[in-house]
């Protein structure tokens, strides 16, 4: 390895243990009674954020799911925002107002998570379209799970997205379950690649939890799309180590499914690989301490930010202020 | 007599209605799983996969479906998880299910149940907490049912699933944890007939859903100031029940109508509106409403509360109707 | 040929005639201001409705679309009730509130035509839930266009039915337009066809103008899916002979895309083959005659029934009659 | 001066407002080739199939398609083509659109115009005649505009692409082939400001879209009768011009609203809700609504006359409300 891509994997790494660290901090919060509604932890799956969003410029627009923590940190909103938000706070992303499935982080191109599956597949292809129209090399890039290839947008969406060449990355987490229901009782389809292939959308499954694989993949498809040669659906094999939501028993699976997926851990596994490359096990202990050390220290802050003021409840219904006044 | 939740008495109507007509079926969104609420656990055991049918993240074809499967002889009871995502349905529901018998010149029937949840608490936020039942009572065809306590749910599912017209049968989910004796001498309401929760001589409260619980819980603040609220359960959204409303406003000459959604064209302005137009000569004052100022459901806690419609407005708006106690 | 098989093709000869001729009386009569809203004609997709349709059974359940005359005729359905509906007459399938777009007819199985494009896929599909649920062998047949591809509930509802294995028969009438749109505008999924793939639905496409294809292809599919086999997706190529609706001047197309449709007219690609067969063409001559016959005595009759009585109007919102007192 | 049909109009607004800003770009199915009706005919030719984009039919996904571009920097002009199928975006338009800016806590602008096209005419039937303004007028974030008149869709659809908020524009079937004259000096109305159409004193008739038209039609005849009716043309449904309608019913007295949608729940039930509460004691006499009665559109002519209100149905609300001339 050379020093740069040491250092280019080594961040990687740390992007791993960042997400991981923020999603315990906020399943310990749940715990505790400190986050309302039922946030949804992507532990398990962070190979996928973390290899797809280095490959991201700001400008670049990305849309998520109810599990879109870790797509946000990755492509780089700020930890301590983002858990404000998660926490309703006032200086949280949204003021508050959004939550756990509503992030926008607009300024670094999060235009935002959805609590409706598929509900923003088509706005991430709107993004790819201003993107295309305005002349811009801008992609647009959006996750979602495999339960949402059920929804008829999401095939909508691909429809519109081949037929006007959009720049824009599909990306598939493919973790075989929605909610409680497991992939084979939602579909006959076990790859959700297949539905690529009548729109001659190119495409491809890969293991979602290998972050070399992903970065690779991901950026030979974004290199691709930023080359106008339209869409690209990449799906992700991966895991839900965590319940659908926090708080979930997960009665559903089995013993030896839930230790199989421990064995599959994308953290562990790039650790065997970059220890395997010779670099220091207590180096890579380092950026852990330091990843979990930067995030805590960020949910303190964020824990101790001001409520928002109950005043301002009607606040940004719409972009004109007097308009409130007339319906409200 | 037995003590129930409104999870698990909901389970109960269900698990009869199946027993004793094998053409209900249901469907849903993890709904063998017991769904997102557990209202269904433990059915697929009794009954099979065949009748307890997950589905996939479909709406608008699951809802199709039921609509085909009804008028093809099945009684589905469908499951939409949270009314939020019932627009994903809304073609099928307004434009095909409303619709059959009166485009095909009254040919077909179709008896169907689509339950589904809806209502703020907690934090679920701006697409997990909307109170929508106000589309569904513009949709000629449809009956909209709101129950407001375990007993009324048992009751009203098990009425909706045996009334042979497709209903929308709306669960609030402040409720389903409130727990109620069911009578052992119970009989089944009719669909569209209101009842006198609380009787009352000096104010009219009209509620539905959750709303009823806090309409009663300021009724029993204004008894102790000595204001005499009378409060009605609607039950039925769709149709209303004007005659009960009629009787309860000859007597007590002021309405409040209260509801959690936002007030602008809710089921509350179509109460007002009919009020005002045939009680008008009955009326000692403006008929009222409270009900969600015209914002989404913020997500934070103090946002919510700040937001949502609650007992304090009901007493604030009653002190100014009849004056302070 | 023997004489079973002549009697059997002449009697579809005569139903192309039959559908042919009951459309041509109703572009007539919407010319003459009799026929209310605005009619679709299938003319030039007549092979179709009676290649699928003569493998059906009164007690098998058809949905079609906004172009379904055609089908409903084929399946069996009153000629005078169906124009009376048409021109919307109280002895009308649906006593007059129906019109083209919404015929039913119930006892002969015709669960509907709809108006909004996609619009009664997934009911087609519950009634084969319903037919599966009943254990009968029963199947259902829905009829649609290729532009309704472009609808996410067509996507699913095939999940759906290969899901649960439902016995239906999805036939896409694939003629190249929507409206006013080529194919091309609305998508780069040429065949429709492409579709059954990722849910591994046995589909074909196939030549929907010749009416000995599609009589074989749809008796294929059709035996498999009441042994069991669950859904089939047949898409047959035709050709819009007609306007998008009567009044469509059809500015969008070309002098030689419409004398190219004529030659593959279904009607005269079944005479050719008929008098290729040995039959004489003065028999054939009279099949015809026969049928234009049959069908103009219907369309008087329907037109000298009396129209619908006004106070009737709030019949059937609802099944009891109470209910209409209480909300109209 | 010029003569102007609603079609021509429209597509003269469309024309200036793409011309005098390219971040407008018009999408829909069929829209190069005009849409059903002809009002984008034409425009591809002057300003490229990058800026008139036909689209498939997936109402759902080109309504995220044109909601995601604003988001993005686009000012787009989406065409549903009738409303009944509206309910097929409202999904997005309902969790995604309407409550964008909100839940971000203002992060966002969303310049979105949604053009549709609603009522009844012609036994278009059940299907594609509906009025569902109603459904939008509940959901917080949009603002909902109905034109009555050539002169006003034009004035309303600029300001309205120009507005900065989704709007939900709604074009009267009845109305395209109406001609008006634009005059030399027309200034652009204010989004959120009703119009009175006609000045009166003896009832105020509160209409929108078409049944401005109607209204119009019944108080010239109602003049003759000796009775002065002032017709109100509330242009925005949302928000309501409360001030507006104030001062004409200080000035009246009584009020008749008019729709052409079923009235359960319907706009008409809002506006008699604000008046009975707001206007209480400026009321000689309760608030009528006319509106259509609770069925799906049927499909023989003689059913859809009997069904649809008209000046017959406002006149006799008027001589009840006033009493015979
Ligand atoms: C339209 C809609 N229907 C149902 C739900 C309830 N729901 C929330 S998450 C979920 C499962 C999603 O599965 P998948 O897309 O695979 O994502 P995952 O949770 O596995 O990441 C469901 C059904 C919803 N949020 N939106
Ligand atoms: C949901 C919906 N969107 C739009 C329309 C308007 N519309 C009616 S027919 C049609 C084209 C349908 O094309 P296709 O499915 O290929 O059927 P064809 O007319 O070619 O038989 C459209 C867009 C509609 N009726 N329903
Ligand atoms: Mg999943
Ligand atoms: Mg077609």
């Amino acid at each position: 390895m050379t020093q740069q891509t040491l250092e280019h994997w080594q961040q990687m790494y740390r992007s791993l243990w960042r997400i991981r660290i923020f999603e315990s901090q906020v399943q310990r919060l749940a715990a505790a009674g400190e986050v309302p509604g039922f946030p949804h932890l992507s532990t398990g799956q962070e190979a996928v954020a973390v290899g797809v969003c280095a490959h991201l410029n700001p400008s670049d627009v990305l849309y998520t799911s109810h599990r879109g923590h870790g797509h946000i940190l990755a492509k780089g909103s700020d930890i301590e925002a983002t858990m404000a938000e998660i926490i309703g706070r006032d200086t949280g992303l949204c003021r508050g107002r959004g939550g756990s499935m509503h992030l926008v982080d607009a300024a670094n191109g999060v235009l935002g998570a959805t609590g409706v599956v598929a509900g923003n597949l088509a706005l991430a292809a709107g993004a790819a379209w201003a993107a295309q129209a305005q002349g811009k090399s801008d992609i647009s890039v959006v996750f979602f799970g495999d339960g949402a290839t059920g929804a008829g947008v999401f095939h909508e969406t691909l429809n519109l997205a081949a037929l006007w060449k959009l720049p824009i990355l599909f990306v598939c987490e493919n973790n075989g379950y929605a909610e409680f229901t497991s992939r084979e009782e939602h579909s006959n389809v076990n790859h959700v690649s297949a539905f690529a292939a009548p729109y001659h959308i190119p495409t491809k499954t890969i293991d979602g939890n290998d972050l070399r694989v992903v970065h690779a993949e991901a950026g030979a498809a974004i290199a691709g799309i930023r080359a106008g040669q339209g869409p690209y659906l990449l799906e992700c094999m991966t895991f839900r180590m965590a319940g659908h939501y926090v708080g979930d028993a997960q009665q559903y699976r089995s013993k030896e499914e839930m230790a199989a997926m421990l064995e599959k851990c994308p953290i562990e596994r790039l650790k065997r690989h970059l220890l395997e490359s010779g670099i220091d096990a207590a180096e890579l202990d380092a950026i852990q301490n330091d990843a979990t050390q930067e995030v805590l220290a960020a949910s303190d802050r964020a824990r101790a930010a001001p409520r928002p003021d109950p005043a301002s409840v009607m606040d940004d219904v719409y972009t004109s202020p007097a308009l409130h006044a007339i319906t409200g | 007599m037995a003590v129930h939740t409104f999870i698990n008495i909901l389970k109960r109507a269900l698990d009869e209605e199946m027993s004793h007509d094998s053409a209900v079926h249901l469907l849903g969104e993890d709904v063998a799983a017991g769904g997102a609420f557990g209202v269904t656990r433990g059915l697929v055991d009794k009954y099979g996969d065949h009748r307890v049918k997950n589905t996939p993240i479909s709406e608008a074809a699951i809802t199709g479906l039921a609509t085909g499967a009804a008028l093809a002889g099945l009684k589905p009871v469908l499951e939409i998880m949270f009314i939020d995502f019932a627009t994903l349905a809304l073609d099928c529901l307004l434009n095909q299910t409303a619709k059959y018998r009166y485009m095909s010149g009254g040919q077909v029937t179709l008896p169907l149940v689509v339950r589904t949840q809806a209502g703020a608490a907690g934090g679920a936020a701006a697409q997990h907490s909307q109170s929508l039942e106000t589309f569904f009572i513009h949709i000629p065809g449809l009956i909209v049912v709101a129950p407001s306590s375990p007993v009324e749910a048992y009751g009203l599912l098990k009425s909706a699933i045996r009334y042979g017209e497709p209903v929308l049968f709306i669960e609030h989910k402040r409720l389903y944890t409130m727990k109620e004796d069911l009578p052992d001498d119970y009989t089944l309401p009719t669909i569209g007939q209101a009842r006198v929760a609380r009787e009352g001589s000096d104010i009219t409260i009209i509620a539905y859903s959750a709303m009823v619980q806090t309409a009663l819980e300021a009724a029993q603040t204004l008894a102790d100031q000595g204001i005499s609220a009378e409060v009605l359960d609607l039950r039925t959204l769709l149709p209303l029940d004007m005659a009960t409303i009629a009787q309860s406003v000859s007597k007590t000459h002021r309405v409040l109508i209260a509801q959690e959604a936002v007030l602008n064209g809710g089921v509350a302005a179509e109460i007002a509106a009919r009020i005002g137009s045939e009680l008008f000569d009955e009326l000692d004052g403006p008929v009222e409403r409270v009900g969600c100022p015209f914002a989404p459901i913020p997500f934070a806690p103090e946002l919510e509360r700040a937001l949502l419609p609650g007992k304090d407005d009901i007493l604030r708006a009653v002190h100014r109707m009849v004056g302070h106690a």
